[in-house]
């Protein structure tokens, strides 16, 4: 578990970070140290397994069944890395604490530093690939955060959004190319991996794999074309920087290509492709560090460079290569973090990091000169720095492989232009910086600055200087440990020494080192004829432009299709349904008709038919004088209603029937608010196309109908018509289904029903509208609102539809009718007395109160449901029974009856609750709480 | 008892409706349509406008007796007319003064006006004096409102409007 | 009869859909309410037609039809009923807030002129 | 069984119908008692949802059959794998966008807890139904009551979305009329398991009539799963409606999803004979379509809220990319994605909300703007929140993603899905970074004054995060039950047997 | 004697239903076609009464009864709908 | 016998819906088309139920629940006439005789 409570420790101690911060600011810091040291001593007792070649694995399961599981792994690579994340990481704390101003939050800084360092301790120790990649992406999450650290500013934003997306890029890359790599394997453990290197390198999937894998490595190690959001990450604050582009976060890729270097590497894809690019990221950088007036924007693209470096030595696919692209990892980290923190330290003090303003400044802060001076030595690959040793392994091997290539004096002549910008950027960095003249228009006079904040840049100075003098007694263990798990084989015959005797590579050291004086010296010729030429282009002008594309393109796409219009919606959707409906009939040998015998066609059916029809038509026709369309409406309704009663379905027409007729009243209330004439189509194309929908769809149904009208079928029906009686005690199937055999159904159904009441009532609060105080025809109304014969008759008619109500719902069970009827002819009974004497008269003459009608209705329903759960039986189970009463006789009672008198009061309640809430709606006379 | 039953008159017709209703004359259904006879009514009370005042039963039946036939005949006689020219009809409106006082008898007389001969009830006057008359086919306008004001304002009066 | 039936289906769904597609909040209104009856139909139809045997047990009866499509159809008027109430008054609610009867709360030419 | 236990299935159907005709009741009454009672209620569904899963994680197909009546003939509800799991979804959702309403949203309008507990009713009902008209009706109830949510306080743009949504959901439901009509017609019979039987022998001169039936009810599924070019419903109507509203909401499109996952296993699936892998030509493009879509539209947002209506487009096309793998991993992948994404559109709904009062008028719009008052706490959540909805590690977005891509390894569509998924990933992520810059950063100096956020305001959504970050902790766990769900989809014939007893 | 009767019974009303159909399309004016709504309700009913006759099954009876009811409400609405425009005041 | 009574209901009750509709497409103004369907129509219906009322009443239990509707019928159709005048006036539709006075226009019920 140590390994895991390493990584796991910067993670919590971010939490703790941000709590401590609110202690004072140097709590924060003084915390991150101790959280950094403290993952540093869970290493510490396996620190030495690596340096006695042995591997230390650590597995805990978590989605075993998919060969994800947590695994971290300790091998002199991962040691390596981890020393340098802890190592380095706990010098930026110490830098940070100086350099972060009074107005930047420490909490907020060391909680993301520290997240992004069990981020890359993550990465790095992972055994699992996908284990791995979550923590890539971890560090590309973390990072974004630290970039945009100073939030204020829009270049922050901006480097920081643009350095996730690029890197976000590379993940998802990642992701694929892992999965791939799980797939040809058959596991995600990297032990697995580089035990099947031949079987990768073999597999047909072999390319698609390593360009998704280097896609992720050269994203995060801003190789080119992607190295272009590295100096926009520069608007981080720079202990960021030094940490994120010196140790950690680039050396995230090149740590990649150095730990699948078993699996991958050795083939003629992985060398073009990884050398090329890193030969190309080489030259670029080191050619656009030289011309950056900015002081971090030199050291971005020296870092580029140098990754190039790093890349090109694993595509050459030597172990000698691989063994010096690992010690320069080593090299650049130290010697790059000390530049960036000098820097830092400059861009503190002086209050500028240009280069045309910073002269001179040996004479303000000396010490700091040295180090930096010292450092941009090793930069440069001066001997006695540690950046020589790896840049004599790296010329010696690209004079190597060289030999083995057409036209090879290419590659090292390349290389050596590298190097020779490397020196002349690095003695710019030297000369400006420190010498030449006087600084000019500084914001503030520079001195040295306060006592730590030099300390960790004195370390990594005195590292590079040790090592560059005597690498074989300091960092010799360490790098053939890296190397051999780097290699996972055998390492190759190397010695790491100051002095190799007179070889090409020293001569490519040589002529790099007085070329890069050269050019130094031919500088500003050289600064003007880059402002004309290569200084015009602009990697991050193609970014900007994609991602404008991106936006516009989404932007086009989404208005093009979501125009917000509801007739578009609906075309849609039609269209939509036509397209799957017709399909399976276009290579079907499924006859349109079937074998069934069908019903002769009489008269009066052909009549009522036609009837249905031109009035349905009219009311398409007309539907613009709204109060015709009603009545035609009306007329359809009607026969629908006959054609149920025709067909055997007598509950069916007088449902219809009455719903008929609240509809109508309904829409005449609503009418009242509406315009009464609408106006033309503006668009007489639209009834064309809307008029070809239209008649493919009503074709589509009525194929459809006619195609199941001619077919036999069997039914499971047969079983209500004989369990009717005996089962369910009514004598009317159809009831006994609703309020029995499919119970469940009209339970939801009058909960739909209570639903439409509460919703409209909900939606008619606060909802006043102007009430037109003429019609149509611009005459006033009518000045008689209840014409006394209508209420006075009326009146009489209410017992006797009460009546029938109570008639249709007490005999529902055996003949025609049922709870829904009788709620309906309670309903309309009740609204003719309002049409008759009005909502005020209604009201004071009756309580009105339809919700807990309607509560009372589904409590009803649902009780009777729940009544059978005394007796152990499913919910809704029904009883029945007769009994005898003296005088009245025998009679049955069912259970089935209370459920329909809930199904009763529901329609009533939710009837009443909506016609009488819309037709008082614009009506303030009458306080509308009273009767609701 | 006035508050117990309400309607007793109403009980009874709604029990008889009732059992048209279930067309069934069993005991059982007896007492159910009583009970909805009184419940109704009783659950109604508030929109009823006050007790009903009816006196002389035989006058009420003789009343129906002679619409019965008015409806008969005046159906006949509106078929005819419907069968022959329609540009030979004497359409008017006919304006019927009421010595009717009660909103019921009015409109009972109204409706009986509608069913009858030839005439429709069109309007009823603000003041509730005159009731204006559709006629299909009007020879003498006198006469016609004469008709109506003997052979059922009169009766109507007596039942409706004598206690 | 089929015929007939089937062709009634299919002018109700014309009828529907050409209204639904309407601009104002009135005929898509109607059209809803014709797609309903279209429908409806349709299911109800679904336990093939059938005269004079309602599923009502009955010893005089010759036999009976489907009587599952009918209690279905049943539901789903009530259904389409409570549907049909709440979208006339939600179109009164969208002309309150929109100010007008459009269904995207465009001004028609007829608002425009007031 | 016997007591409650043997009612296990209906009760988290029944507790919220109890609940809300409760809450009718108590119309009048002190506002806490009504908050008490929805809480109390909605709460109860974990609990009750756990208990589910708990039975159903051995396999066990519970069937409760209503009325006492055999399936065929009665309406049954069936808790399996697959319900018990939705009903967990859906609870907690419900549970956590209701603490989030209790902050005053639910006093806006009338009805919000006896509407809220009404939409639980048909959520829960629609999930557990075996019979496939009971489906179309709890369709309804759960449409009706989040219409009634939807308007929930009313306004201009919520009033029009709530216009299209009820309208083009009308017109869904006549389709699925037509197509259960048609599917009863020809088979006579509604109960999917023997649906399911009887489709599996159906004659060559009924295939294309069956098919259609089939394909029209994909078409009212992927209406309310909001599939290409079915999803411009979502957009306005997510955007527009409270921010607990929208956030139960992000469980209503997996409604779709899950039909047509229910459906096309049960009825259309490899053992269905004549009329197997119906959808097998639809399914796939679509999704992928939709994925794209709901990307470009979250690209193109102007605001936050309208940007996680098109991530939820864009989580619905991932969602049924996996469905259409067809396979156990692909379905299972499905699953584990499911409730994350519902979980996290959610969250970050509820967290728009407090965003949008901290920024003063600017609201959610992508402007930037000022320092907002409680930034730390509100941009933290956003950060997590974004992290999974554009299924970064280390929460479930990631797992589940990671889950389908693997599963795609196998299938013809691998290179069509890896390219879009992996693509609209990265657009995700750049949207996301955009939207949270310009949200959270400040650009000028603090101008208004806004009260800080108090706590109760983010918590809920907190929480939907941790139990997002739970499923990546006990992924393994949580990955298993998936696939073993998946398992008993692709293999209805068990399904089959619990719910007609062996029945032929 | 019924079996000729009633089929020119059935004629018979089915013209009622026309005719009363044709107003209602023609108008001129909305009373026009409210009365022809309301004629067409009460030929229905006939036609209703016919067929229970015809069928000799007493089950149309409570279609008949409603048609009745649901006509007279609706004309009632229509009615009001045209004299005050607000229905329910 | 019965059976004669029967087909004489029948007829006549078709022959009055018939002429009553029959008036409704040929009379010339509203007000005249209003008479044919509150009469002959009405009667028409009363003729058939009638004849439906005996017909179910001989095949064994008496069956007068058809009085109903036809009472119900004689009670609205009047109501429904007048109102449908009454909107006529108020709209003023075209008329044969002379239209009376808009008297109406002031409210009857003070209510
Ligand atoms: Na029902
Ligand atoms: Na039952």
């Amino acid at each position: 578990m140590t390994l895991f409570f390493a990584v796991l420790t910067p993670f919590a101690g971010a939490a703790l970070v941000a709590l401590a911060s609110r202690l004072g600011r140097s709590h924060a810091a003084r915390t991150a140290g101790a959280v950094t040291l403290a993952a540093l001593l869970w290493l510490a007792p396996s620190a030495h397994l690596p340096f006695n070649g042995t591997l230390l694995i650590q597995q805990h399961d978590w989605m075993p069944a998919l060969g994800l599981n947590l695994a971290f792994r300790l091998d002199g690579l991962a040691l390596l890395f981890a020393g340098l994340i802890l190592g380095i990481g706990l010098l930026i704390v110490l830098y940070a604490r100086y350099y972060l101003s009074e107005r930047d939050s420490m909490g907020r800084f060391y909680s993301y530093l520290m997240l992004f360092m069990g981020s890359m301790l993550g990465i790095v120790l992972s055994e699992n690939l996908i284990q791995l990649l979550v923590f890539w992406e971890l560090t590309s999450l973390s990072s974004f955060l630290l970039i945009s650290y100073w939030q204020h500013r829009e270049e922050a934003r901006q480097g920081a959004r643009m350095a996730l997306a690029v890197t976000g890029l590379g993940g998802f890359a990642l992701l694929g190319g892992f999965l791939l790599l799980g797939h040809i394997v058959g596991s995600y453990a990297l032990s697995d991996v580089f035990a099947a290197g031949d079987l990768i390198r073999g597999h047909p999937l072999y390319v698609p794999t390593l360009l998704l894998i280097l896609l992720g490595a050269f994203t995060k190690s801003a190789q080119f074309p992607f190295h272009f959001w590295l100096p926009h990450a520069m608007a981080a604050p720079t202990p960021v920087s030094a940490y994120l582009h010196s140790a950690t976060m680039v050396k995230a890729g090149v740590f990649l290509l150095a730990r699948l270097y078993p699996a991958l590497s050795g083939t003629p894809e992985w060398f073009w492709l990884v050398s090329g690019a890193g030969l190309a990221t080489l030259l670029l950088g080191a050619y656009a560090a030289l011309f950056k007036h900015d002081l971090k924007g030199l050291l971005a693209y020296s870092t580029i460079s140098h990754l190039g470096l790093i890349t090109l030595l694993f595509g050459l696919s030597t172990p000698l290569a691989a063994v010096a692209g690992v010690f320069h990892i080593i090299n650049h980290a130290t010697f790059k973090a000390s530049l960036f923190m000098a820097a830092g330290i400059i861009d503190h003090e002086a209050g500028t990091r240009d280069m045309r303003r910073l002269h001179g400044l040996w004479k303000f802060m000396p010490y700091t000169a040295t180090l930096a001076m010292v450092a941009a030595a090793a930069m440069a690959g001066v001997p006695l720095l540690n950046g020589f040793l790896s840049k004599e392994m790296f010329f010696a091997e690209a004079a190597q492989i060289s030999e083995s290539l057409v036209g090879g004096w290419l590659l090292p002549a390349l290389v050596t232009l590298a190097g020779a910008l490397a020196v002349a950027y690095s003695i710019r960095f030297i000369h400006d910086v420190f010498f030449n003249g006087e600084p000019v228009d500084l914001p503030r006079m520079p001195h040295e600055p306060p006592r730590w904040m030099k300390v960790p840049v004195e370390i990594l100075v005195v590292l590079c200087l040790v090592v560059g003098i005597a690498p074989s007694l300091t960092v010799a263990p360490l790098l053939a440990a890296a190397a051999a798990d780097t290699l996972q084989a055998p390492l190759p015959e190397y010695r790491l020494a100051l002095w190799h005797g007179f070889n090409q590579a020293l001569a490519m050291s040589l002529i790099a080192l007085t070329g890069g004086a050269a050019i130094y010296a031919l500088r500003r010729p050289l600064f003007a004829l880059h402002e004309h030429s290569l200084g015009r282009l602009d990697a991050r002008a193609v970014y900007n432009a994609l991602l404008g594309a991106l936006f516009a393109l989404s932007g086009w796409a989404t208005r093009l299709v979501d125009t917000g219009s509801l007739q578009r919606q609906v075309f849609l959707f039609l269209a939509a349904a036509l397209a799957l409906g017709f399909t399976p009939w276009l290579d079907s040998d499924t006859p349109l008709a079937g074998s069934r015998t069908g019903l002769p066609l009489d008269p009066v059916s052909l009549l009522a038919g036609a009837t249905l029809i031109i009035a349905s038509l009219a009311t398409v026709w007309l539907h613009r004088q709204r109060l015709v369309a009603l009545i035609t409406i009306g007329v359809v309704g009607l026969v629908v209603s006959l054609t149920f009663v025709k067909f055997s379905a007598p509950d069916l027409a007088l449902t219809q029937l009455s719903v008929e007729v609240v509809t109508i009243v309904l829409l005449l209330l609503a009418l009242y608010f509406l315009p009464q004439h609408a106006a033309r189509e503006r668009d007489p194309g639209r009834v064309w196309r809307d008029g070809a929908i239209a008649l493919a769809a009503g074709s589509g149904t009525a194929l459809l109908s006619w195609a199941v009208l001619t077919r036999p079928y069997d039914t499971i029906a047969g079983y209500f018509i004989d369990n009717s009686v005996p089962g369910g005690g009514g004598t009317n199937v159809v009831n006994v289904i609703l309020v029995d055999f499919r119970g469940y159904d009209t339970l939801g159904e009058i909960t739909v029903l209570a639903l439409a009441g509460l919703g409209i009532y909900a939606m008619l609060e606060n909802l006043r509208l102007d009430a037109p105080d003429r019609d149509a025809a611009g005459r006033a109304w009518n000045r008689d609102p209840y014409p006394v014969i209508m209420a006075t008759l009326t009146q009489l008619l209410l017992p006797l539809a009460l009546l029938v109500a109570v008639f249709i719902l007490l005999r529902g069970h055996n003949q025609p009718g049922g709870g829904f009827i009788a709620g309906l002819v309670t309903a309309v009974a009740l609204i003719v007395q309002y049409l008759a004497h009005g909502s005020a008269w209604m009201h004071e003459r009756l309580s009105g109160a339809t919700q807990p009608v309607i509560a009372a209705g589904l409590a009803l329903a649902t009780l009777t449901g729940l009544a059978s759960w005394a007796f152990e039986h499913p919910f809704l189970t029904s009883t029945f029974g007769h009994l005898r009463w003296p005088l009245v006789g025998e009679f049955e009672l069912a259970s089935a009856m209370a459920f329909d008198l809930g199904v009763f009061l529901v329609v009533v309640g939710a009837t009443l609750l909506i016609l009488v809430n819309l037709g008082t709606l614009h009506d303030s006379r009458i306080t509308r709480k009273a009767h609701l | 008892m006035k508050h117990l039953l309400p309607h007793p008159l109403l009980t009874l017709t709604l029990a008889i409706l009732w059992l048209l209703l279930v067309n069934t004359f069993s005991a059982g259904h007896v007492v159910l349509g009583l009970l909805l006879g009184w419940l109704i009514p009783f659950a109604t009370a508030s929109l009823w406008p006050q007790s009903v005042c009816l006196r002389n039963v035989p006058v009420l039946l003789r009343y129906l007796v002679v619409v019965t036939h008015d409806i008969v005949v005046g159906s006949f006689r509106v078929a005819r007319l419907i069968l022959g020219r329609p540009s030979s009809l004497r359409p008017a409106f006919i304006t019927v003064p009421l010595e009717l006082k009660t909103d019921l008898a009015i409109s009972l007389l109204a409706n009986t006006i509608s069913l009858t001969p030839g005439t429709v009830s069109v309007l009823v006057s603000a003041d509730h004096r005159t009731l204006t008359v559709h006629s299909l086919d009007t020879g003498d306008a006198a006469a016609i409102v004469a008709e109506i004001k003997h052979r059922y304002e009169a009766p109507l009066k007596a039942i409706f409007e004598s206690c | 009869m089929e015929a007939l039936i089937a062709l009634i289906v299919g002018v109700l769904t014309a009828c529907g859909v050409f209204l639904a597609l309407r601009g104002q909040t009135f005929p898509v209104v109607l059209g809803l309410t014709f797609l309903s009856y279209a429908v409806n139909l349709f299911l109800f139809v679904m336990g093939r037609l059938a005269i004079g045997v309602p599923p009502v047990i009955n010893a005089a009866a010759q036999g009976y039809t489907d009587p599952l499509p009918q209690a279905l159809v049943l539901t789903a008027i009530v259904i389409s009923f409570g549907m049909t109430a709440f979208v006339i008054v939600l179109a009164l609610k969208a002309r309150a807030e929109l100010g007008n009867d459009h269904v995207d709360g465009l001004h028609s030419e007829e608002d425009a002129a007031r | 069984m016997n007591g409650l236990a043997m009612h296990l299935p209906i009760l988290p159907v029944l507790l919220p119908l109890v609940a809300g005709i409760v809450l009718l009741v108590l119309r009048n009454a002190p506002l806490a008692l009504q908050r008490g009672i929805s809480l109390v209620a909605t709460a109860a569904l974990v609990p009750l949802a756990f208990a589910l899963l708990a039975t159903a994680s051995d396999g066990t197909q519970l069937v409760y059959k209503l009325g006492n009546w055999e399936a065929p003939f009665g309406i049954v509800l069936v808790a399996d794998r697959l319900a018990a799991w939705m009903l967990m979804a859906t609870a907690l959702v419900a549970l956590f966008a209701l603490l989030h309403a209790l902050r005053g949203d639910d006093v806006k309008g009338r009805h919000f807890h006896v509407l809220y507990q009404l939409q639980l009713f048909g959520l829960n009902g629609a999930f557990l139904t075996g019979d496939l008209f009971n489906l179309f009706v709890f369709f309804e109830i759960l449409l009706l009551a989040s219409y009634g949510l939807l308007l929930h306080g009313g306004g201009r743009l919520r009033v029009k979305a709530g216009l299209h949504f009820v309208v083009i959901n009308l017109i869904g439901s006549t389709l699925f009329l037509f197509a259960v009509g048609t599917l009863y017609g020809v088979n006579g019979t509604l109960n999917m398991a023997d649906l399911a039987v009887r489709l599996a022998r159906t004659v060559p001169e009924n295939l294309a009539l069956v098919e259609t039936a089939g394909l029209l009810l994909f078409g009212v599924f992927a209406l309310k799963a909001a599939l290409l070019p079915l999803h411009l419903w979502l957009p306005a109507a997510y955007a527009h409606t409270s921010a607990p509203v929208a956030a139960l909401f992000a469980i209503m499109t997996k409604v779709g999803a899950y039909s047509i996952l229910r459906v096309t296993s049960l009825m259309f699936g490899a053992d269905a004979g004549a009329v197997a892998n119906l959808l097998a030509d639809w399914l796939m493009p679509l999704a992928l379509v939709t994925l794209v879509a709901g990307m470009l539209g979250a690209v193109a947002a102007t605001a936050l809220r309208q940007q996680i209506a098109y991530l939820v487009i864009a989580s619905v096309g991932t969602l049924l990319a996996a469905f259409a793998l067809d396979s156990v991993d692909g379905i299972a992948a499905g699953l584990y994605y499911l409730p994350h994404t519902t979980l996290a559109a959610a969250a970050i709904f509820l967290l728009a909300d407090p965003i949008a009062r901290a920024r003063g008028e600017r609201a959610d719009r992508f402007e930037a703007g000022s320092a907002m008052p409680g930034a730390p706490v509100l941009g933290g959540l956003f950060f997590a929140a974004a992290i999974a909805m554009a299924g970064l590690p280390p929460l479930s977005g990631f797992l589940g993603k990671f889950m389908l891509l693997r599963a795609a390894l196998e299938s013809p569509w691998l290179a069509w899905l890896w390219s879009v998924v992996l693509v609209t990933g990265l657009i995700g992520v750049i949207a996301l970074a955009r939207s949270g810059s310009l949200l959270f950063y400040r650009t000028h100096s603090t101008s208004e004054s806004l009260p800080a956020p108090h706590a109760a305001d983010w918590l809920p959504a907190a929480g939907l995060l941790l139990f997002g970050l739970g499923m990546v902790i006990w992924a393994g766990p949580v990955s298993d039950y998936a696939t073993a769900t998946a398992a008993q989809l692709l293999h209805p014939q068990a399904y089959i047997d619990a719910v007609l007893g062996g029945r032929p | 004697m019924l079996n000729t009767v009633i089929p020119i019974a059935y004629a018979l009303v089915a013209f009622a239903f026309l005719f009363s159909f044709f107003r209602l399309i023609v108008g001129p004016d909305a009373p026009d076609r409210i009365l022809g709504l309301d004629t067409l309700y009460v030929n229905t009913v006939a036609l209703l009464v016919l067929l229970g006759i015809d069928l000799g099954n007493p089950i149309y009876f409570e279609a008949a009864l409603l048609i009745a009811m649901m006509g007279f409400a609706g004309t009632v609405a229509l009615c009001k709908y045209l004299l005050r425009g607000d229905i329910i005041e | 016998m019965l059976d004669i009574l029967l087909s004489i209901l029948i007829l006549t009750g078709s022959i009055f819906t018939f002429i009553g509709s029959l008036g409704l497409a040929r009379l010339r103004d509203f007000y005249t088309r209003l008479h044919g369907p509150t009469k002959a129509t009405t009667l028409g219906v009363g003729c058939l139920l009638i004849a439906s009322a005996i017909h179910f009443s001989v095949d064994g239990d008496l069956s007068l629940h058809e009085v109903l509707v036809t009472l119900f019928l004689f009670m609205t159709a009047p109501v429904s006439a007048h109102l449908l005048a009454k909107a006529a006036l108020h709209i003023q539709v075209k008329s044969l005789a002379t239209t009376p006075v808009q008297e109406a226009d002031t409210p009857t019920d003070p209510a």
